[in-house]
């Protein structure tokens, strides 16, 4: 984990070929990319067979690697979950879809009472290499329990790594680093951007570590932390204060377990604000870790409270009221506003 | 004997009505012409509602729908049997069945189209909301059934499922609870053969789903989910059954999704054109018509009025969903507890304060 | 919620005959008091009838109103939760156990998916009026799993109160009144301290409302916070302190949520110094929440970071090292002395 | 034929030793009597260990024991019919069936008393860890009988469960799983009748829950789990059948819990000691050394001394687990993750500082 800032880049340092991809297809071609190097490389879960995944995530992979090493699975999250924990645990590497981070309850005993604690319960003589990649969040007017953020739950229990994307080459470097990580990793894909803008992406093995976090944005007045799908708003919100002169730095998280906490202290020591963004509701959420943190860290250095913006303490509303659920540019702004105010 | 026969389990299916409009005389239930009209109504209702629900989603009109088509039978065959305390709990498939028992075709459509006001049924409507996360509904069905016979009700719990989520945990639990506690529980799986793009064969090595049910202790029976008759008549036995203290017994219905999964889905990406083909050869309207146009109850005059009909109470119900208002934010959190706490009381005020800036 | 300061004592005005209680025995005569005014009032769970429980929180009730309304149910917590949520959505006020906290997450869909969410889901057309007891943490020496602390998924999911006694006569007044909740309660039962003191505990309808803290102890010089069997351990550290002229402040929180923001909040505006104590893990723990508060909250009254001592963010580990797991007397009063020092 | 069978489950019993000692000679596997000796030798192992580790328990030197009294024949006539390279996932009491499959003695009492020490299985043994919340290993077992199959392996991953643990969802997620994928697994309940204070009754409904498994496209079979030889014969045909591409099997082994649940119970509350004494007359040690007299093969001079050389074995495991020392704090951080990160670290020395002051 980086002590001092940020990693400024996610582009390999060797020249390599990009293409232009989504995020959606950035993810497709990391688990692509994986299989083709390792045969103990497997993808399971609901409808990731012929139809390539409800959001096209596996497209094309069950034409290439075929019925043995991409299996369509009984409808059961925690079937799936603990079936790959029994083939982890004897020599494969299974990449796991739930179709939606609403649906992870039913799998959460396989997760956290077993994935995340066989390398401990067995003294290190197990470990279940596996990745357990969801979409989550909202933005995207589905019906109710298809908008959810839980990472919290994730972060707070021991033993499972949870990384979250914003980008498409991240996603690429990410969810490779993740499926060749010797530990079970949560793999959240903020599906309301899975295709909103295309980057590019290097073309083979791009690896981004898990840990460090990215400096999406530099900047000078307050330090703005998000993650997944909520970044681009937080640039936006950069963007806007930046008309009133004001530098909003910009830090994407893309690891919340392990957190990059020196990239954190190091970027608010020098700013001495913080606005945390998140999806999920505020209560005991992954902002209040961050913020406990901050203030821990950096009490001196604060100008002003930490302040979170993020989803109520409610349900997420059906389709029609989304929208003000979800934190969002100006809700950002105003925040940061109140912080250079306090 | 050291090798003992200890158990016999034996699955039945029940036909009645073929598809030429011929019936099983010894078979048919008792209903008169008004009773089989009434279903073809209903049965016409959910098809109607189905192909503008789908236009309104092209439209951009509508959410996520998921289609009934194909499935418009077993709902009305099972609701038909049901009598006015029985509970409804449904899965997220059953429009019709949860029209005919009581949820208005507006509140029914607005909640498919994100509107909260989708999930304010009428006081007193026995009918579960939708369960999202499938088969967790199981559980709550063995529930209400044990409510019921606890109570000493001589109502049924009557629970949907689908053919893929009968792989879920909670299908177990909730169908050996109600086995346990001799639940007034009738647990109907729609086995319209698949789950989004996974079929039947990748959802489970058992030959039927209805053989399921002899491991929890109750009878499980298969029926042509296709012939309303034959849904109506497996589940007035087992409602009957069930209300009488008899236990639950577990139906499946073999059914076909003549649709995509919903209008997210793109059902031509896994599936043959011929099945589905073949499928629209055993379609459950027509089937109910030509047994009507046998006893000269039906012509295609009276078809033509019935559509017609139909398609004015779907666009009545359209229309009152349309000329809904927007809703105030402070919606969103007056439902979360029975008095609201202060900390959403802020958060409400928050929000409220941003909309109005 | 008190926006004042906690109260202090949970004793009734009125005067009322007492006996001593333990805690368990407090948990079970809230059941027998609930049963015997409500005839809607059911209990359910494993091993709850004859045997009593495996803790014997239900001693007696089987024999009291028998099999019809002590159910032993198969062993399936998503079973137990969702039958429960039948009958509670059909006129029964069902208060289900769980055996060991660490046995939630079979149930957790149920109850966050749809015991939290159907008040919500139905626009108040139905009420989910149920408790879910179960024992949780550690110090018992138990096996693996049974000594959990998962209160922080809980605090986080909307739509569910999270309530935890740390006396005898709290948890009678507080179980009690969860009962009579139409909402669903989560009621956590520091099983470590079920038997480790006994308390006059008033007979009858004692009722304690879900929301405020106690005061367990004034103090000027910093504010401990704590719930649960971590109470005992605060105070103990409060006693160690005022030995050396500190007088610490003890806040028993009693409910995680709703949380009594108010009382948090004018107990460390005034001493300045907070140390949140907790078993669970420390990473998005509730402890986060109530640091992050604090800050946003107190900012300018702070005269030192909050401390948070708290489980590590590892596995529980078995009955031989629990012991160096668990936050205790000690290791507060280290906390404290960094705060003061700061 | 409109009322039509479509499934027919005939679910079986099989018995080869009586308790007079007496065998089926048509049913009788193969084995000769150094087999039968080694297998009545784990059996007194079993016994041996469990009647130790239950004093220790009250001499405050062992944590929580679960009894395996009166299930020794379920667990020895498994791990008897296993071959060296097949995986076995146990639940909780099988604590002979462990140390037959590898895992040392110390080792297992280790884990019993608390130490982590007790989870440090020797490298290359095919032994699960012990997954306290009960059903869930049933995945586990689907997912490593997928893996062998997948692989060619002829292997088989034999997997234990509870009665009462059949009433989670996991059992019957991890059976369907194993149906559809037709897994190298075999699934055998030790249906000893409680779970903790539950009897079967409330379990469930279902008459056995051998036939359970028809549910999923695969046979099950309930055997005398009193009788060795019973236990063997089932298992020793579905493990080849499972080995050689044929699909798992269900074997329900009828057997009963001599003990407490563990040391933390006191069974008398619930239970009936005319039940207990009956099932002491099928005592499955005493049915094996009937069988072993009958033969020739013993006498009380060999029963003495098989029982003295159990004692000194469990007195030497004990010995190994006594003479641990205890383990530096670090050792509750070193196993989270391949690599410690960088907060386990931190977190690591505060406990390593607070521990020197
Ligand atoms: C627990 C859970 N997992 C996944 C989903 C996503 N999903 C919605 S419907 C569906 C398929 C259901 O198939 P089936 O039970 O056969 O019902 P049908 O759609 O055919 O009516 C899936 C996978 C869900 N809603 N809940
Ligand atoms: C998910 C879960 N719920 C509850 C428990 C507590 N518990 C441990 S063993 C047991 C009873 C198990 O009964 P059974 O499956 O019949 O196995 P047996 O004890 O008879 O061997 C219970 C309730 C648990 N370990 N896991
Ligand atoms: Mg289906
Ligand atoms: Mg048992």
């Amino acid at each position: 984990m980086s002590t001092t800032t940020a990693v400024e880049t996610t582009v390999a340092e060797t020249r390599r070929e990009t293409s232009r991809r989504t995020l959606v297809q950035a993810v497709r071609d990391a688990m692509a990319e994986a299989m083709r190097r390792d045969p103990s490389v497997l993808v399971m879960g609901e409808d990731v067979g012929p139809n390539g995944g409800v959001f096209r995530a596996t497209e094309g992979l069950y034409e290439e690697f075929g019925p043995e090493r991409v299996i369509d699975t009984p409808l059961a999250e925690s079937g799936i979950v603990g079936t790959a924990i029994g083939m982890a645990m004897t020599g494969w590497r299974p990449v796991v879809e739930i179709q939606f981070m609403g649906f992870v309850y039913p799998a959460i005993n396989q997760i956290l009472a077993h994935a995340a604690r066989m390398r401990n319960r067995t003294r290190g003589r197990f470990g279940v290499p596996m990745v357990i990649r969801m979409p989550y969040g909202g933005g995207i007017h589905a019906p109710e329990h298809h908008s959810e953020s839980y990472e919290a739950l994730f972060v707070h229990s021991p033993g499972i790594k949870v990384v979250v994307p914003s980008t498409p080459a991240d996603a690429k470097g990410l969810l490779l680093e993740a499926i060749f990580d010797d530990d079970p990793v949560l793999f959240l894909e903020p599906k309301r951007i899975y295709r909103s803008s295309r980057d590019e992406v290097p073309e083979g093995s791009h690896r981004v570590p898990i840990g460090p976090a990215r400096l999406a944005r530099k900047g000078r007045d307050v330090t703005l932390i998000a993650w997944g799908a909520m970044v681009p708003q937080a640039l936006a919100a950069a963007e806007l204060l930046a008309r009133d002169g004001v530098e909003a730095e910009v830090l994407d998280l893309r690891t919340l377990d392990p957190m990059d906490r020196g990239a954190i202290v190091e970027s608010v020591g020098r700013t001495g604000r913080a606005v945390v963004v998140h999806e999920a509701p505020r209560q005991a959420g992954v902002g209040a870790e961050i913020s406990a943190l901050i203030m821990e860290r950096c009490l001196l250095q604060l100008l002003a409270p930490v302040r979170r913006v993020t989803g109520f303490d409610t349900v997420m509303p059906l389709a029609r009221m989304e929208r003000l659920y979800l934190p969002h540019r100006d809700r950002i702004v105003a925040a940061v506003r109140e912080t250079l105010e306090f | 004997m050291p090798v003992m026969t200890i158990h016999e389990a034996v699955t039945r299916r029940l036909e009645v009505l073929a598809p030429d409009g011929t019936v099983d005389e010894a078979l048919m239930p008792q209903l008169d012409r008004e009773q089989v009209e009434t279903m073809h109504r209903w049965m016409l209702l959910g098809r109607t509602l189905d192909a503008k629900a789908i236009t309104l989603q092209r439209q951009g009109r509508m959410g996520t729908w998921a289609s009934l088509r194909g499935q418009e039978a077993v709902q009305v065959g099972a609701v038909a049997a049901m009598e006015d305390d029985d509970w409804l709990i449904p899965a997220f498939r059953e429009h019709v069945a949860m029209i005919v028992r009581g949820v208005p075709g507006e509140t029914l459509l607005a909640y498919w189209a994100g509107d909260e006001r989708g999930s304010a049924f009428p006081p007193g409507t026995r009918v579960f909301p939708v369960p999202v996360p499938v088969g967790s509904q199981f559980p709550h069905a063995a529930g209400v059934g044990m409510s019921l016979r606890m109570r000493g009700e001589q109502a049924v719990a009557v629970a949907f499922i689908g053919d893929g989520s009968t792989s879920e945990g909670d299908f177990h639990e909730g169908m050996n609870f109600a086995g346990v506690f001799r639940a007034n529980t009738v647990f109907i799986v729609q086995n319209n053969q698949w789950a989004i793009s996974v079929p039947l064969s990748r959802q489970t090595a058992s030959e039927t789903l209805a053989q399921r049910a002899w491991g929890y202790g109750f009878p499980g029976i298969q029926v042509d989910g296709n012939d309303v008759f034959a849904v109506y008549a497996a589940c007035r036995g087992a409602f009957e059954r069930a209300r009488t203290g008899g236990g639950p017994t577990l139906i499946e219905a073999v059914t076909y999704r003549m649709g995509d999964h919903t209008t997210a889905d793109d059902a031509s990406r896994y599936r043959d054109p011929e099945e589905v083909a073949s499928w629209a050869q055993r379609d459950p309207l027509d089937r109910l018509r030509r047994f009507m146009e046998g006893r000269g109850w039906w012509d295609d005059t009276r078809q033509a009025a019935a559509e017609t009909a139909a398609a004015e109470v779907v666009e009545e119900m359209v229309a009152r969903m349309m000329a809904m208002e927007p809703q105030p934010p402070r919606e969103i959190f007056g439902h979360m507890f029975a008095r609201m706490p202060e900390y959403l009381e802020e958060q409400a005020s928050e929000l409220e304060r941003e909309v109005e800036r």
